[in-house]
């Protein structure tokens, strides 16, 4: 990448707190109950995000949603949820442990992203996220800007990630 | 010093020198320069010697084709690479070379003797002898071919470079930044496309670079050149230089390797050497231009003798004259330019031999102004020098009749056989190529990809039709991809077209069967070889190819495949595509291991999975073993305990007061929906339909043959809830099949699937005093025995955290499992620790676990089951549901071999005194004293020292073994036979006393 | 590595998403107790394995995790189209005819 | 045929190779033959021989669609052992070590059998317990096996890292001594002018269009793009392309057809003595007669008939290489190719008689067909003439799937052939 080099290397790679996350499966009858339950309305297509307050919700698949919130919103969610489930049955799974979550940002995060990430990720636009693979691990990859990525891993899969990351900032700083 | 260097020629900076390292003798050359370049400017031809005549050699051409200056080059320890084309390595500070191939030296190498020799290592001569004795094949005769083999010396230390990979989306790649490629990839960003453009050398012009008096819209080449990458640049087009294309693979998906570190003079830190690039375009363009053909003829490789295109290149690239008088022989064009540069430099040119009779009228002229001798209609029938050509034998050819012959001195001969098109790239895609008779050579015809051939790959000639062919290659890309764009002519004068013929061996007036013309360089194969091979009935190319070794080279034929080919037809009598034209492999050129590794050594090599309690293990000495991707701890010895004094105290502990395990690993499966009951009895062979809430199962999963795939503890947490656990290393598996009946067998039922593997961190509290330790800091949940009995399970908070405790046991004692979050598993672990410390609390790892199991008889999928075990056959036939119409693997329980007697079940297996171990594997026989082959009965699966028992116990798979319960059988191991006794599986507490607390 | 075209997420993917399944359109049989051995062997183990189309199934692993079917040209590799779960086999050639 | 030894080589070495003959004629098909081998490998053509030799049918044609030996034969990585788990398996491919170790005198051709001896690593406790159960079973068996420990491993091999730290650090391995590699090429070769010289037809570029079977279902021969030919015996052994063959003669097979890659690196002096195999790992290499490392990859995960395969596997094989030999990052990978494996669900072969009368396969071999050669081959052969099995391939018949009686080597080990 000769002429590449005038790139300004720079990217910060961090760790997120924990927040209150969870899987939503519940099928299209549901659908619109269970946004109802979150205040908004559950997006379709895979990639899309709803933002209510600060709460997101991705679609992940055709009857998947991954519902990320304050922490302290996680027992108001679960029990709005349970009181619906006679009606409306769905699975909500809490799954706030199960990941760990990596922002990336600077002008060469999204270069520093295809070295594991095998999509064309000028397709995924800023405000859109979608589960993938990043170097073998499955990811939930969110665009949040142009040059903002995070990456919620695995927690066992995420030091692996992490040192993918550090070697490519590494070899990002040495201009090659 | 360097005699050859001409000045105001070539491209290399003069004003930097670099000096380096030739088999000891140091040398200088300027930045810009190869080996092979700088060697040739101190007028040093011989770089190597070949690989079965060990003849000398020197380069032949002069980029990463080359089949003879192959050298070793290192800078460091560690950093030592053999096989290096001196052709193609820039030089770099320090740089150490050393030729190949040679005993003692290079000029004197014993293994010459090869050469004398050579009517005896006739093309596939190892077919037909060293069989007799038989015994000498493995002691004397391979050795010794062995021994021969091989080019460079192999790498002996740890490499201490990194290798890097990336992804890369384009819309458009071109490959090969030659004329064509360079106009293609303008006339598509011009339109608007975004495009990459590549290139294996140093830099972008191909053979421009070796051109420098053609004038190219009115601007000298080089010039033009410059301004073209220069609006190439201000377009965005990503220029990648030192990177070659290596295999073209399914939908436009090209594999590059880009070198970046060996040409430097000090490698940055963190720097990658090599960079493998996955690139995936929308379009491709290949200009990958062509190869110069030798020519074939007796004594056509001695070092002196080689393309005169590369001869040209030297002169006009790096500055360098490769002979002071020089013979061309060509049956192209495209030599006489390079006789002109020549001879406009300096070097005598003796003469141009023509193979054609009547040689261009222009070409003709020009020769004559030189004063240049021109043979046309003329051959070279031999050369003579040992290392180093000095005279060429050239012969008039008339009426099919060789005659004239005579000798011309010179220390240089240069040849051109024609032109090859480069449809390596092409070739990896399935394509298909048609024999263009009129060019005597193969083109593209179909393409299985979206790609464009453009410039000499296609057979052009003359920089106007490629310059202008890769415009209307970079065109149609543009359009293909949705861009507005019009075909334009690149106008060139002074350019210098040309056309020729293709021969097969050169006619000689010698004696054909004493004749060494090569076609395959390096692999010493000669035009005889090829012919005997047909002789001997090797009608196809592949037969040849593979008889011969020709083409197997480390240019993979590059300089021999069309020469061959042409011998191989008229030998057989059939036109060449009838004879097959070999199929090209990637890569393109030879690419390191380390750059299709990449990220992927050392700790990175694959993901190590560890849980939340892992770095507690490691820190109180834990040793590990790996299961499937985690790791995890397999004892935890004190000071001067060994394995099996550690797991004998950690299982004594456990079932004399309480041990603590780290079960994180295990899968965990959310199964949640109105349908989740009917699903759990579909795919499981339990019946769950009556397992009431707060409730747990033992669950055995079969594959659809039957036979045993995993196993777990499954609660049930509300009417429509299950927690189902895995096995570890089947957690990933489990959920896939799950997923897939759910979806494509049962999409009516209303349930959903959710790994929660990692959501929880799990730990397992066995022994007597487990519910001790563990009561104090369980809030919401009473654990009396009556409130909360053996294969419970409930949520409730430990430690102060949100849990799902189970109270089950893979132990025999009183047992429970303790789901937190997994961010919370370590500090429940240490407050467990905490909490057990007055009961000598024991940590205990993965082995205590199997030995503590199997005392009670209980299988670990994939130790006691071997993929081939049925539910009945390892005694869970308890677990199998008698009433239900339909789960997975049902129906093949009833097939005639899963219900014939006979077959192996798991039993105990005990000898007679306790003390022997049998081995894990150990097989089992009636008779050990019955010959081999031996009917083996079944084979140990389990064995272990048991401290509850006093003795060893091991379990195994035996034919009909239920039914030999008490029966004597052997087993025979290296240091003996030994008589057990088998037995039922439940050793220790068999009716579950120590449950009932 | 194959581009695959997701019918659920409407996109054309890398193959590194993706795991491959085996034969489609093999239905398991309602009531596999009532059928012969014979007939549990085809259901099992008998597959097409043709030169040339071939049904097949994918799932979306690392994605929407959808399983779905493709109609892949086995000597070239190509897919001819890919559809989900439950849908019935196209007709290739009509659907030619239309593009 | 002329006789290969020393003294004829020396012998036109003086006159100038002018008296070699051709190896074996290129046929043109007769109208009928007593057997017709649809497939020109090293099995079919091996099958021919054997034909020929020890059963005395001679009127035999082997035909294929392209050139002898282009098949799986020419692009394998040539690992030959039989340190398999199971009996039946054991059986057959210690019957075909026996018939390789006599090879080259048998055919009077160098098949360059090297007794290098066949490592496979151990990478994890259960790979321990699952060699040692190889190692036991092939000593009752009188199959040569031996464990060794991780220092034992590295003095055979030198380049091997046992570090501890490895990410899969090596725990032991199971030595066949008497295993090794062979010549692909050769064989295929050395069983063709053998078996022409007993009056076998070789016929080349001839592609079978179908099986024809008469009124009674019996096999009457092969439809081939030269036209009908008549056989009432007909042995498929056409490894990936077999589902369609038998297809033609109305058989379904249990079988799938996967691309395969191999690698060779560029030719270095001797440094690696024998064959490894880590399955764990998914690495198996050695070192060529020539100096070229010779690496066997894996199979893509779809069928593919293209031979084609993908980068990231070629990726994945070559990390494993460097993760068990790390020395070898700087060398370079020479040329990659694919072949189409057929694989039956237990990962074992199809050696037998079929449904339809007269009609035989011999298939199924997944990525280890190589080393069955001379056992597919001689009970094979055995089968055809004798319409019954040989002792040997009679496990291996296409009833085991329907009966459930497995013979399912990948399952009892995770070990790729």
């Amino acid at each position: 990448m000769t002429n590449q080099k005038h790139d300004f290397p720079w990217v910060t790679i961090e760790d997120l707190a924990p927040d209150a996350r969870f899987s939503l499966r519940v099928g299209e009858a549901g659908r619109d109950r269970a946004g109802l339950t979150l205040g908004l309305s559950l997006p379709t297509g895979v990639s899309n995000v709803v933002r209510h307050g600060e709460r997101a919700v991705v679609c992940l698949g055709p009857d998947e949603w991954l519902v990320t919130a304050p922490e302290g919103e996680r027992d108001a969610i679960v029990e709005a949820f349970a009181t619906i489930y006679d009606q409306t049955p769905h699975s909500l799974v809490e799954i706030s442990d199960r990941e760990l979550t990596y922002r990336i940002t600077g002008p060469a995060a999204f270069t520093l992203m295809t070295i594991g990430c095998p999509r064309d990720l000028s397709r995924l636009t800023p405000g859109r996220a979608v589960r993938t693979v990043f170097d073998g691990a499955t990811v939930i990859l969110w665009r949040d800007a142009e040059d903002a990525f995070r990456l919620d891993v695995w927690r066992s899969f995420a030091p692996h990630v992490r040192d993918l990351l550090d070697t490519g900032r590494a070899e990002l700083a040495a201009g090659l | 010093m360097s005699t050859y260097r001409v000045s105001g020629k070539g491209r290399v900076n003069r004003g930097e020198t670099v000096r380096f390292t030739f088999d000891g003798t140091s040398y200088e050359g300027y930045r810009g320069d190869t080996i092979a370049s700088a060697l040739l400017a101190h007028g040093v031809h011989l770089m190597g010697r070949s690989f079965k005549y060990h003849r000398p050699r020197g380069p032949v051409a002069a980029g990463t084709e080359e089949p003879n200056a192959l050298v070793g080059t290192s800078r460091g320890k560690g950093r030592f690479e053999p096989n290096t084309r001196a052709t193609a390595q820039e030089l770099r500070r320090g740089l150490t070379v050393e030729s190949q191939n040679k005993w003692p030296n290079l000029k004197f190498d014993v293994g010459g003797i090869n050469d004398r020799m050579y009517m005896l290592f006739s093309a596939g001569f190892y077919y037909k002898t060293f069989m007799w004795p038989r015994s000498f094949w493995d002691r004397v005769y391979e050795p010794i071919i062995r021994a021969a083999a091989g080019l460079g010396r192999p790498p002996e230390d740890l490499d201490p470079d990194r290798y890097a990979s990336r992804y890369l989306h384009t819309d458009l790649l071109v490959v090969g930044a030659g004329p064509a490629g360079i106009a293609a990839a303008l006339a598509a960003a011009r339109a608007g496309a975004e495009v990459t453009l590549m290139d294996e050398h140093a830099e972008m012009g191909g053979s421009l670079l070796s051109d420098p008096d053609v004038t190219i819209e009115g601007a000298p080449a080089w010039e033009w050149l410059a301004t073209q990458l220069a609006e190439l640049d201000r377009l965005g087009v990503r220029r990648m230089t030192r990177t070659t294309a290596i295999g073209y693979y399914h939908q436009n998906m090209v594999g590059l390797c880009e070198k970046l570190t060996d040409h430097l003079d000090d490698v940055p830190a963190d720097a990658p050497r090599e960079r493998m690039w996955r690139v995936r375009a929308n379009r491709v363009v290949l200009a990958q231009g062509a190869l110069e053909k030798p020519l074939v003829f007796d004594g056509n490789d001695r070092p002196g003798v080689m393309l005169a295109g590369a001869a040209q290149t030297y002169l006009n690239r790096y500055g360098v004259k490769v002979g002071d008088r020089a013979v061309i022989v060509t049956s192209h064009d495209s030599a006489y330019y390079a006789a002109f540069d020549l001879a406009d430099a300096g070097t005598r040119i003796a003469a141009i031999v023509d193979t054609r009779d009547t040689p261009r009228d222009d070409l003709a002229q020009e020769a004559k102004r030189r004063g240049i001798d021109l043979l046309a209609g003329h051959t070279v029938t031999g050369t003579s020098g040992r290392l180093r050509v000095k005279s060429v034998r050239v012969a008039r050819v008339s009426g099919g009749k060789v005659t004239d012959g005579r000798a011309v001195a010179c220390d240089c001969l240069l040849m051109c056989g024609g032109w090859t098109p480069s449809l390596h790239l092409f070739s990896h895609t399935k394509g298909t190529l048609k024999f263009d008779d009129a060019l005597q050579a193969f083109l593209p015809d179909y393409s299985a990809e979206d790609c464009h051939i453009a410039g000499a790959g296609r057979g052009l000639w003359g920089y106007e039709a490629t310059l202008s062919d890769g415009n209307a290659a970079g065109v149609a890309a543009a359009v293909a991809l949705g861009h507005e764009a019009q075909e334009s002519r690149i106008e060139v004068q002074g350019d210098r077209p040309g056309t020729g013929v293709t021969h097969k061996e050169l006619p000689t007036d010698g004696q054909p069967g004493r004749a060494r013309a090569f076609v395959d360089f390096q692999n010493d194969v000669t035009a005889k070889d090829i012919r005997l091979a047909v002789r001997e009935g090797m009608r196809s190319i592949e037969h040849v190819k593979r008889y011969t070794t020709n083409g197997m080279a480390t240019d993979q034929g590059k300089m021999s495949n069309i020469n061959g080919l042409m011998i191989a037809s008229d030998a057989v009598g059939k036109a060449p595509p009838q004879v097959g034209l070999t199929t090209f492999r990637p890569p393109y050129t030879p690419t390191t291991f380390g750059t299709f590794a990449g990220y992927h050594r050392g700790g990175h090599f694959e993901v190590t999975r560890k849980t939340p309690i892992d770095a507690w293990a490691e820190s109180h000495g834990a040793a590990f073993e790996p299961v499937s991707l985690w790791r995890r701890a397999w004892y935890f010895p004190k000071a001067g305990e060994d394995m099996d004094a550690a797991v004998a105290r950690e299982c004594a502990a456990t079932r004399n007061s309480v041990g603590i395990f780290d079960a994180s690993t295990l899968g965990k499966i959310e199964v949640q929906g109105p349908d989740a009951v009917e699903f759990m009895n579909r795919m499981y062979t339990n019946p769950w339909t009556k397992l009431g809430i707060g409730r747990a199962r033992y669950g055995l999963l079969l594959g659809e043959d039957g036979f045993i795939r995993d196993d777990g503890v499954i609660g049930r947490l509300a009417q429509d809830l299950f927690h189902v656990t895995t096995t570890t290393g089947g957690a990933a598996r489990v959920l896939t099949m799950m997923e897939d009946y759910l979806q494509t067998e049962w999409p009516d039922l209303d349930v959903w699937l959710t790994s929660t593997t990692e959501q929880w961190a799990t730990i397992a509290l066995n022994g007597p005093n487990a519910r001790r330790v563990l009561e104090p800091l369980v809030e919401g949940q009473d654990m009396s025995a009556e409130a909360f009995p053996h294969m419970s399970v409930a949520e409730c908070r430990v430690a102060g955290f949100p849990a799902r405790l189970f109270r089950i046991s893979f132990t025999g004692e009183l047992g429970f499992e303790i789901n937190v979050p997994a961010r919370h598993g370590l500090a429940l672990w240490e407050a467990l620790m905490k909490s057990g410390a007055q009961y000598d609390i024991c940590p205990y790892g993965t082995e205590t676990m199997h030995v503590l199991r199997a005392e009670k008889g209980f299988i670990i999928v994939g130790q006691d089951t071997d993929g081939t075990v049925t539910p009945g056959d390892a005694n869970l036939s308890w677990a199998v549901g008698k009433k239900k119409p339909d789960f997975v693997g049902m129906r093949s329980l009833a097939r005639p071999d899963l219900v014939a007697p006979g077959r192996k079940q798991l039993v105990g297996l005990m000898t007679g005194d306790g003390k022997v171990k049998l081995e894990e594997g150990a097989q089992i026989v009636a008779d050990p004293n019955q010959p081999k082959p031996m009917k083996m009965l079944g084979h140990v699966t389990s064995s272990y020292y048991s401290a509850a028992l006093g003795r060893h116990f091991a379990m195994a798979l035996i034919e009909g073994g239920h039914e030999m319960e008490g029966r004597e059988v052997y087993v025979p191991m290296p240091d003996g036979n030994h008589a057990a006794k088998i037995t039922t599986t439940a050793f220790y507490d068999p009716e579950g006393e120590r449950l009932k607390v | 590595m194959l581009l695959i075209h997701c019918p659920y997420c409407d996109e054309t993917l890398p193959e590194l998403e993706f795991a491959y399944a085996g034969e489609a359109h093999i239905e398991r049989p309602k009531d596999p107790s009532a059928l012969s051995d014979e007939e549990w062997r085809d259901f099992l183990f008998i597959r097409t394995n043709p030169k040339g189309t071939h049904y097949e199934r994918w799932r979306h692993v690392h994605g929407c995790a959808r399983y779905f079917n493709a109609a892949r040209d086995t000597v070239s590799d190509k897919f001819l189209t890919t559809y989900r779960a439950g849908e019935a086999r196209p007709d290739l050639d009509r659907k030619e005819a239309a593009e | 045929m002329t006789h290969f030894s020393a003294m004829s080589l020396l012998k036109n070495a003086l006159n100038g190779h002018k008296g070699w003959r051709e190896q074996w004629p290129d046929s043109e098909p007769k109208k009928e033959y007593d057997v017709v081998i649809v497939g020109a490998g090293a099995h079919g053509l091996g099958a021919a021989y054997y034909l020929a030799k020890e059963h005395g049918i001679t009127n035999v044609a082997v035909i294929d669609k392209g050139w002898l030996g282009g098949g799986n034969t020419g692009r394998n990585t040539t690992i030959i052992r039989s340190n398999y788990l199971y009996d039946e398996s054991a059986k057959m491919y210690d019957h075909a070590l026996d018939l390789w170790e006599g090879l080259s005198q048998e055919l009077n051709y160098n098949v360059m059998f090297s007794r290098r001896g066949v490592m496979m690593l151990a990478h994890n406790v259960h790979d321990v317990q699952s060699f040692q159960r190889h190692v036991h079973s092939n000593r009752l068996n009188g199959v040569d096996n031996r464990w060794l420990t991780p220092e034992e491993a590295k003095k055979f091999c030198p380049p091997l890292n046992i570090s501890r730290d490895a990410r899969y650090p090596v725990m032991g391995a199971a030595l066949q001594m008497r295993a090794g590699t062979a010549r692909h090429d050769a064989v295929a070769w050395g069983y063709a002018r053998a078996a022409a010289a007993r009056g076998v037809d070789i016929i080349q570029n001839c592609p079978v269009i179908a099986i024809r079977r008469g009124v009674d279902g019996a096999v009457e021969g092969v439809d081939t793009a030269r036209g009908f030919i008549r056989a009432r015996k007909v042995a498929v052994s056409a490894a990936g392309h077999t589902s369609v063959v038998m297809q033609s003669a109305g058989v379904r097979m249990p079988l799938e057809s996967y691309p395969l890659q191999a690698l060779v690196s560029e030719p270095v002096k001797p440094c690696f003595p024998c064959v490894v195999m880590s399955n764990a790992v998914h690495a198996y290499m050695s070192q060529s007669d020539k100096g070229e490392l010779v690496i066997g990859s894996g199979t893509d995960q779809y069928v593919s008939y293209s031979q084609r395969g993908g980068l990231p596997l070629i990726e994945h094989t070559l990390a494993a290489i460097c993760e068990v030999f790390p020395i070898f990052t700087r060398m370079r990978m020479l040329r990659k190719w694919g072949g189409i494996v057929d694989v039956t669900p237990d990962r074992s072969a199809i050696v037998g008689k079929t449904p339809v009368k007269g009609l035989y396969v011999n298939c199924g071999w997944g990525t280890g067909g190589f080393k069955a050669t001379p056992g597919a081959a001689h009970t094979l052969a055995h089968t055809v003439a004798r319409d019954e099995p040989h002792p040997i391939n009679a496990p291996f018949t296409l009833e085991r799937f329907t009966t459930g009686r497995l013979i399912d080597e990948a399952a009892a080990a995770a070990v790729a052939h």
